[in-house]
């Protein structure tokens, strides 16, 4: 594990969880219950010749924190995608709130409350930013066709009532002063931050984030580590974490598995995880 | 029970009845078909060099037969004629590069497609406004194409071949064949693909976007020239061909639009097969089920294989 | 709008007046969520009442202080008016206040209570808690990360109010016992404490009595004809007697809609989504919107620029006399008319201006043609003079006798006179009780009969208009005896758009000199457009073809003196510019950007001592506080240059008086 | 310059969310409508008939192609098909239930085409963008063919054409030979202007911001809930009802009567190009693309006679057809996002007027 680089310190000063201002007895990282949320056995996904994951396990309990790291290539992304539903695993089974499956569409995966933003943002480049996260609210929103056509009435109504959750995330996330600008024009650091107001408006039980914070400078990271932060505390969501920033994932992250290769080379707590020899040398590189 | 019987079984019957008539129909079939597949090639010519769906390549064909008619009609001779048809494409390629593709240089697809429409009208309004709207005879013995027919007993009956089909038959396969050396090996070949690519990427080692551009619609001009002649040849020369053009889409569709083995395998599978399907499953409704066969083909088989038969498979990388 | 009295001394009763006659029509509004969130008058009673019933439940008794501190907010005015119903007295402070600033208010004025508007605001009040003995409760507005702070003595306004209406439905007495306090309110009773930023040493808590101001406001309302109709945006700082005044007690009077921003930073947007009809603005605000405008009528394009410029030269010629309804010639009508299809109005409404009816500006003296520009659009802007101890208005101008260098004629049922030292002295329906627990000081500022010191210079024009020259005790004489107005010529210096600020020296001197601080904005796109290079203010500042330049501003001013008979002698004949903007945070301004001059004049010794020596450059090194509070040392070399001034003719002779 | 935006404050989010927020907006949008209305006792009889009833119409084709191409980004060229399904359609109902109101038909009949436009709609689950504009042509063709093959469509005339009886509304002739040009012109504009309403409800809502997502990054629409075949399919359904109802008015209240050519695959270019020059996604620009495209030939064919020169019919033709190619290509170039954003663009002028930004 490289030694804390300078952005390391730089987190843990800015965002620490131990101490509030006035010294209340904060709560202690991580309020997992234990309950695990999200079982992955054994899974395998091959691309023609390309083992891309192979015999992965691990488990997210409800309410924490759990960061999935490892060298590029190392078949992260690929595991969201497969948790998501949008890659069907060769073999193995994913096993969310109680319910086995292998073969799951991504539609089905998000009405049962899986979340997800992506590496290099997935915006919807024609709509506003406000648009964006109320296309969030789809799964919610119940009003059938023949009321659309009218649109005054209840559906109207249901607009307003889903326009006001939205607006508490826009506060949330501080982006009121681009409620109304196209997403196309906005800065990388506001465009992830909208693709997670639109995650959040899906009301998520498990957050997946797919490296929020590449490409942000250190003030932008400071603020979507609160965002995290504030997300798992307030609103008690679980999140699966991708991130390369080790001092992130130290300071966010209440268990960490690495991956390399497409296999599962470390799993537990940060400090655990940070002396393991296997872990050290996949990021240090050994010859293998 | 009788319908179904007349849809499956019947029409086999009659093709083991009458195996000349099935061979007919199969050499019919053949000869559209690779005409279909010359008029596709054009298509994946300039799909494949510039990622432009160029819809106006059907426009191409009659414009190119129609200059070359229209030219010896106005006394020019023969060959004469054919080298300034060339001369007139190769005038048109650069046209279009300067006029249509340098300004709309990184528009999306859809834009480039439908400035493809805007020069299929401008050419069709062109075209009749210099030669005239009425249909014209191809110049074909001036150019020393064969005539006449070779009929061959076979299977105890008579198949009849049109010398001018065998002449088509061969002619395009030349093309094909120099085509696809021509993309594998030659130095300007790779520099299409390249292009074809990205247009960044080839243009940051130094590709001439501009002249790769000219030389690719050119040479779709040469190739609408040749199915010009050859559909002129068999038919006439009228702007009723554009529509035979759009049936270079299933076939493009079927192949893969970035293949050139798939443009002519395409062809020749929706030639046959709108021919067999015509001649034997025709009556069945009323016939001129020509018309939308072989869209219903193509359809068929995108349901199956989405990328086509030839195209890479698309994997969605998010 | 009739004029009979206003129905209740104090404004709690004003509150049930207009919640009995008006209930229906907007009172607060709030850009909140994305729209503008709004309560009417009925709404804002039953609320208030409840939040008056809640923080009597806390312990808030007649007599006690609450302190409020936040920028504009719906329930923080529903502060001033709960704490009213129950006889308490509201102490509003900036919310930009430095901590050791809140800390002085809020331990001077005793408060008990303090109410916050979020978690920043609530840090800092806990930060100073030590120093305040009696503060026994913090309530808060905004909840936002306060969630893990400790219960105890914490309260959200939500839940007050809450517990207020809890009261209410199931207690019997308690609507009872409120209607009581409500009745008992008398219009002697202190209804505000407004602690003024004065220029000099601690600022004072001044006591405003509730009849007093309802009645101050009652007049003004009939003065501008203001009623239930109008809307203003309530922007400036809570606790700046112009907002307690213009907005609170205004709109208690008339019954008017009081919006409030979304944040300070929004406001431009806001006002021009509200389009408020009565609006003011301190002179530095209407100077900064022209600023912007010019700046950006450059980059439109040529055509526009001269259609735009063209127009605004018909407005200069015709504009104030249709506004004023002087008699104009029908062409010129017709052009003007054409002008405000084309420019005008699209330039109020892009300014969010077009709805306002009556505009005020006061706080410093206006440049004649900054505030000429604003009139010939069409904006009915007037000046007024006023002070925190007279909750406001001594002089406002009436429509139609609008001047640029004078601040009207007094306010209604106002007594003013020019004492023999030059002193304005007034007497007015809204004038201050007392200073709060400062005795000593409420007599210095009293006249034995009853009149108010205002500290400042003035004389009274042939039209009645009061022109104020100076502060009283600035007002200086030159080593000749002439007299000698810093704030007049420094007033003449920042019409100049190039010319942020200007402090002159000349009290006992044989000559006056300057220090001048040059506008970034304005210079810097001066500079850009003459591709003059500099890297940061200071080296702006003492780049030589900005020395010429405002060398030759200074000479225009003294061209201009020399035309007074008064101010003759007082022209500027030596000048500096400073390597750093005076800056509120370093104690050189108020919180209202005005000169404090003896901190400037004891900072600054050796540049002053160095002008009247007659050196041409200086050497200065003082302290700085940068934005996160750390301090710093700053040292310059000063260039010092002559100005020229224009000789004056012999002292023509006084026509008989 | 005209806007006032100074005092326009919104208090309910419906009133944020309104389409017109702007009073001015909300006031040119009446002046439009009171314009179209008293067009029929101003305008003459070729102005109506010849202009304005056909410009109605192809804006209503192409507002229903846009909301496939333009709003879901789903590629058809099968647009004259589906507006030949509304004509026959129309025509079988109205043959066999001659007294029910004729406008009542013409709606329905846009169901039919809806139920076809779906069918053709199933593959663009599995195939895209080019790919799918082979499926519509399938679907253009297939019926073109039917049109001409099944006498039962056009009740056995010899002709092939279907000729259009007379029927009334409110007690006049609104179709057949002794319909006149203003009553026609009337039904026609009260259909386009509510089915314009309706369209503008759907894209602002639930579904438009559905149909918009899945044109923008379908795969991130999936993965917020939003079933991609549902979503597609009601597009293809509602672009198809509304070329539907255009196909019946079309042949009813246009035409007069019509042979199968009318819905040949020229005329859905025709369309797809007023939706790309009036601007994707946009419905104001597909009113503004099919004036321009369908109005500037008869403009040009207008031109000549006016300076005196003859110039033979047929040239005419092939100059009309020149033009108005070199058009969508010099259209293309200076805007490729159409009529509408230039449109758009002179709006935001003249509210910051006179600032330039």
């Amino acid at each position: 594990m490289n030694g804390p680089g300078p952005n390391e310190t730089a987190m843990r000063k800015a965002e620490p969880r131990a101490e509030r201002a006035d010294g209340a007895p904060s709560a202690p990282p991580g309020r997992s219950t234990g309950e695990v949320l999200l079982a992955v056995e054994n899974v395998s996904l091959r691309f023609g010749g390309v083992k891309a994951i192979s015999d992965v396990s691990f488990d997210i309990r409800k309410g924490e924190v759990r960061a999935i790291i490892g060298p590029n290539g190392a078949g992260k992304t690929s595991m969201l995608n497969v948790i998501n539903g949008f890659y069907h695993p060769q073999d193995g089974r994913i096993t969310f709130k109680g319910e086995t499956r292998s073969k799951m569409r991504p539609s089905v995966a998000a009405a049962q409350g899986i979340a997800r933003t992506f590496q290099n943002v997935a915006l919807f480049k024609g709509m506003t930013t406000l648009d964006n996260i109320m296309t969030g609210r789809a799964l919610k929103m119940r009003r059938g066709f023949f009321w659309q056509l009218w649109r005054h009435g209840p559906a109207m109504a249901e607009e307003v009532e889903h326009r006001k959750f939205v607006e508490e995330i826009i506060d949330f996330l501080d982006i009121e002063a681009v409620r109304k600008v196209p997403v196309g024009k906005l800065p990388y650091g506001l465009q992830k931050r909208v693709e997670l107001g639109r995650a959040l408006a899906m009301e998520p039980e498990l957050l997946l984030l797919d490296e929020p914070m590449a490409g942000m400078n250190l003030e932008e990271k400071e603020d979507m580590c609160r965002f995290i932060l504030d997300v798992n505390n307030e609103f008690g969501t679980t999140v699966a974490l991708i991130e390369h920033d080790m001092g992130v994932v130290m300071d966010l992250s209440d268990r960490v598995v690495v991956l390399e290769y497409g296999r599962k080379i470390a799993d537990g707590t940060p400090d655990e995880v940070k002396r393991d020899q296997k872990v050290i040398d996949a990021y240090l590189g050994v010859a293998h | 029970m009788t319908i179904l019987y007349a849809i499956f079984v019947d029409p086999f019957v009659q093709m083991a009845g009458a195996p000349d008539l099935l061979v007919q129909a199969l050499w019919d079939g053949l000869v559209s078909g690779v005409l279909y597949a010359l008029i596709a090639l054009g298509f994946v010519l300039i799909f494949k060099a510039s990622g432009v769906f160029n819809f106006a390549q059907g426009i191409m064909v009659v414009f190119a037969a129609l200059t070359l008619v229209g030219l010896h009609e106005k006394g020019v001779p023969a060959f004469l004629a054919l080298a300034l048809t060339v001369a007139v494409m190769f005038v048109l390629a650069v046209g279009v590069e300067r006029v249509v593709l340098r300004p709309l240089v990184n528009q999306p697809d859809i834009i480039l497609f439908i400035a493809t429409f805007g020069l299929t009208y401008f050419l069709i309004g062109f075209g009749e406004l210099i030669f005239g709207g009425n249909p014209k005879a191809m110049i074909t013995d001036q150019l020393f194409l064969p005539r006449g027919v070779v009929d061959v007993p076979m299977l105890g009956g008579m198949v009849s071949f049109q010398k001018i089909d065998i002449a088509a038959a061969i002619i395009a396969s030349l093309m094909v064949a120099g085509l696809a050396v021509f993309f594998q090996n030659t130095r300007i070949g790779r520099a299409l693909r390249a292009v074809a690519d990205s247009h960044k990427a080839a243009l940051s080692v130094g590709i001439s976007l501009n002249q790769i551009w000219v030389i690719v619609w050119f040479a779709a001009g040469l190739v609408a020239l040749a199915a010009g002649i050859m559909w002129g040849a068999r038919s006439e020369v009228s702007f009723a061909l554009e529509i035979i053009a759009l049936k270079a889409l299933p076939v493009l569709v079927l192949g893969g639009l970035t293949s050139v083995p798939g443009a002519i395998i395409g062809g020749l599978i929706i030639g046959v097969g709108e021919k067999l399907g015509e001649f034997y499953w025709g009556p069945l409704v009323g016939g001129g089920i020509e018309s939308w066969l072989a869209y219903f083909i193509a359809l068929a088989v995108l349901l199956v294989r989405p990328q086509g038969l030839f195209g890479e498979k698309i994997i969605e990388r998010i | 709008m009739t004029a009979e009295p206003p129905p209740g001394d104090t404004f709690a009763k004003l509150l049930q007046h207009h919640a009995a006659v008006r209930g229906q029509r907007p009172a607060f509004r709030h850009k909140d969520r994305g729209i503008w969130q709004t309560w009417t008058w009925a709404e804002v009673h039953e609320s208030t009442r409840a939040y008056a019933v809640g923080l009597a439940r806390l312990g808030l008794k007649r007599g006690d202080r609450i302190a409020v501190v936040g920028s504009n907010r719906p329930r923080l005015y529903w502060t001033f008016l709960a704490a009213q119903s129950l006889g308490a007295v509201p102490v509003p402070v900036y919310s930009d206040a430095v901590a050791d600033e809140l800390a002085h208010v809020l331990a001077h004025a005793e408060v008990r209570f303090a109410v916050a508007q979020d978690q920043e605001q609530v840090d800092k009040v806990l930060a100073v808690q030590a120093r305040l003995a009696q503060l026994e409760q913090v309530v808060y507005d905004e909840p936002r990360g306060l969630r893990d702070y400790d219960r105890g003595r914490l309260h959200a306004i939500d839940d007050v109010i809450a517990a207020g209406r809890r009261a209410l439905a199931e207690e019997t007495d308690a609507t009872a016992w409120l209607d009581g306090e409500i009745a008992s309110g008398s219009g002697r009773d202190a209804s505000i404490i407004l602690y003024t930023s004065g220029t000099t040493g601690r600022s004072k808590g001044v006591v405003l009595a509730a009849g007093r101001c309802i009645a101050a406001a009652a007049d003004t309302v009939v003065f501008d004809r203001l009623s239930e109709k109008d809307e203003a945006l309530a922007y400036l700082p809570l606790a700046w007697v112009g907002d307690h005044y213009l907005n609170f007690a205004q709109a208690l009077v008339a019954g008017f809609c009081l919006a409030c921003p979304e944040s300070p930073d929004t406001v431009e947007q806001d006002l021009r989504e509200i389009g408020p009809t009565f609006y003011f603005a301190p002179p530095r605000v209407f100077e900064n919107l022209l600023t912007r405008v010019m700046i950006r009528m450059e980059d439109a394009g040529a055509l526009k620029q001269r259609l735009f410029h063209y127009f605004i030269g018909v407005a200069k010629r015709y504009g104030e006399a249709i506004l004023d309804g002087r008699p104009v010639p029908a062409g010129a009508r017709l052009l003007y008319g054409a002008g405000a299809l084309l420019v005008y109005a699209p330039l109020k409404n892009m300014l969010g201006l077009s709805r306002v009816r009556t505009a005020y500006t006061a706080g410093e003296a206006v440049g004649p043609d900054l505030f000429s520009f604003y009139r010939s659009l069409g904006l009915n802007l007037k000046q007024l003079y006023g002070q925190t101890e007279a909750f406001l208005y001594v002089t406002a101008q009436p429509d139609g006798g609008v001047r640029a260098d004078t601040v009207g004629p007094p306010a209604p049922n106002v007594a003013i006179r020019i004492a023999d030292s030059g002193e304005v002295q007034f007497k007015s329906p809204g004038m201050f009780v007392e200073y709060f627990k400062d005795a000593e000081k409420t007599a210095e500022a009293m006249t034995p009969d009853g009149f108010i010191r205002t500290g400042d210079a003035g004389v009274f024009e042939p039209d009645g208009q009061l022109k104020i020259i100076d502060r009283a005790k600035d007002v200086g004489r030159l080593a000749g005896g002439a007299l000698f107005a810093p704030k007049y010529l420094e007033n003449k210096l920042k019409f100049f758009p190039n010319i942020k600020e200007a402090v002159t020296f000349g009290d006992g001197r044989d000559f006056v000199a300057c220090f001048v601080n040059i506008d970034l904005t304005a210079v810097g796109n001066w500079a850009e457009r003459n591709n003059i290079v500099y890297g940061s203010y200071q080296e702006l500042a003492g780049h030589p073809l900005v020395y010429d330049m405002i060398g030759e501003h200074i000479a225009e001013t003294n061209r201009a003196l020399a035309r007074e008979p008064a101010m003759a002698a007082a022209q500027i004949r030596r000048f500096l510019i400073l390597h750093k903007e005076l800056d509120a945070d370093d104690g050189e301004l108020t919180r209202t950007q005005k000169v404090r001059r003896n901190v400037v004049a004891e900072r600054y010794q050796p540049l002053i001592a160095a002008l009247f020596a007659g050196d041409a450059a200086a050497d200065i090194a003082t302290e700085v506080t940068f934005e996160d509070g750390r301090k710093g040392m700053l040292s310059a070399r000063v260039a010092i240059r002559d100005a020229a001034a224009t000789p004056t003719p012999a002292p023509v002779l006084e026509a008989a008086a | 310059m005209l806007y006032r935006e100074t005092g326009q404050f919104k208090t309910t989010y419906a009133a944020d969310m309104a389409v017109f927020p702007l009073r001015q907006d909300r006031i040119g949008l009446a002046v439009i409508l009171a314009a179209a209305l008293t067009l029929p006792f101003v305008a003459g009889e070729y102005m109506l008939s010849a202009v304005m009833i056909p410009l109605l119409i192809f804006a209503l084709a192409t507002i229903g192609l846009n909301l496939l191409v333009g709003y879901t980004g789903l590629l058809s060229l099968g647009t004259a098909g589906f507006m030949g399904v509304g004509a026959y359609a129309c025509y079988k109902l109205t043959t066999f239930f001659p007294d029910v109101n004729i406008v009542v038909w013409i709606l329905v009949s846009g169901f039919f085409s809806a139920g076809v436009g779906a069918l053709f709609g199933l593959p663009s689950l599995r195939i895209k963008g080019f790919y799918l504009a082979v499926a519509t042509l399938a679907a253009q063709f297939f019926l073109q063919w039917c049109f001409t093959r099944i006498p039962w469509l056009y009740n056995n005339n010899i002709s092939g054409a279907i000729e259009v009886p007379g029927r009334t509304l409110f007690g006049e002739f609104v179709t057949g030979p002794n319909a006149s040009a203003e009553m026609r012109y009337l039904v026609v504009l009260a259909v386009v202007a509510l089915l314009t309403w309706i369209a503008s409800n759907l894209v602002h809502g639930r579904i438009g911001r559905s149909w918009m997502a899945v044109r923008d990054m379908d795969i991130a629409a999936e993965l917020i809930g939003i079933r991609l075949l549902p979503t597609k399919l009601l597009a293809f359904a509602v672009s198809s009802f509304y070329c539907g109802v255009a196909g019946a008015l079309m042949v009813f209240l246009w035409y007069g009567s019509a042979e199968p050519e009318v819905f040949s695959i020229n005329q859905s270019f025709l369309i797809l190009f007023m939706v790309i020059i009036g601007g994707l996604g946009s419905l104001i620009g597909s009113f503004f693309g099919a004036a321009l495209i369908y109005v500037l030939p008869i403009a040009l064919k207008a031109v000549p006679p006016l300076f005196g020169l003859s110039i033979a019919a047929a040239t005419v033709e092939h100059m009309t057809f020149m033009i108005v190619g070199a058009l969508i290509i010099g259209f293309l170039i200076a805007e490729p996002h159409g009529l509408a954003r230039l449109w758009q663009t002179g709006k935001q002028k003249l509210r910051t007027w006179p600032f330039p930004y």
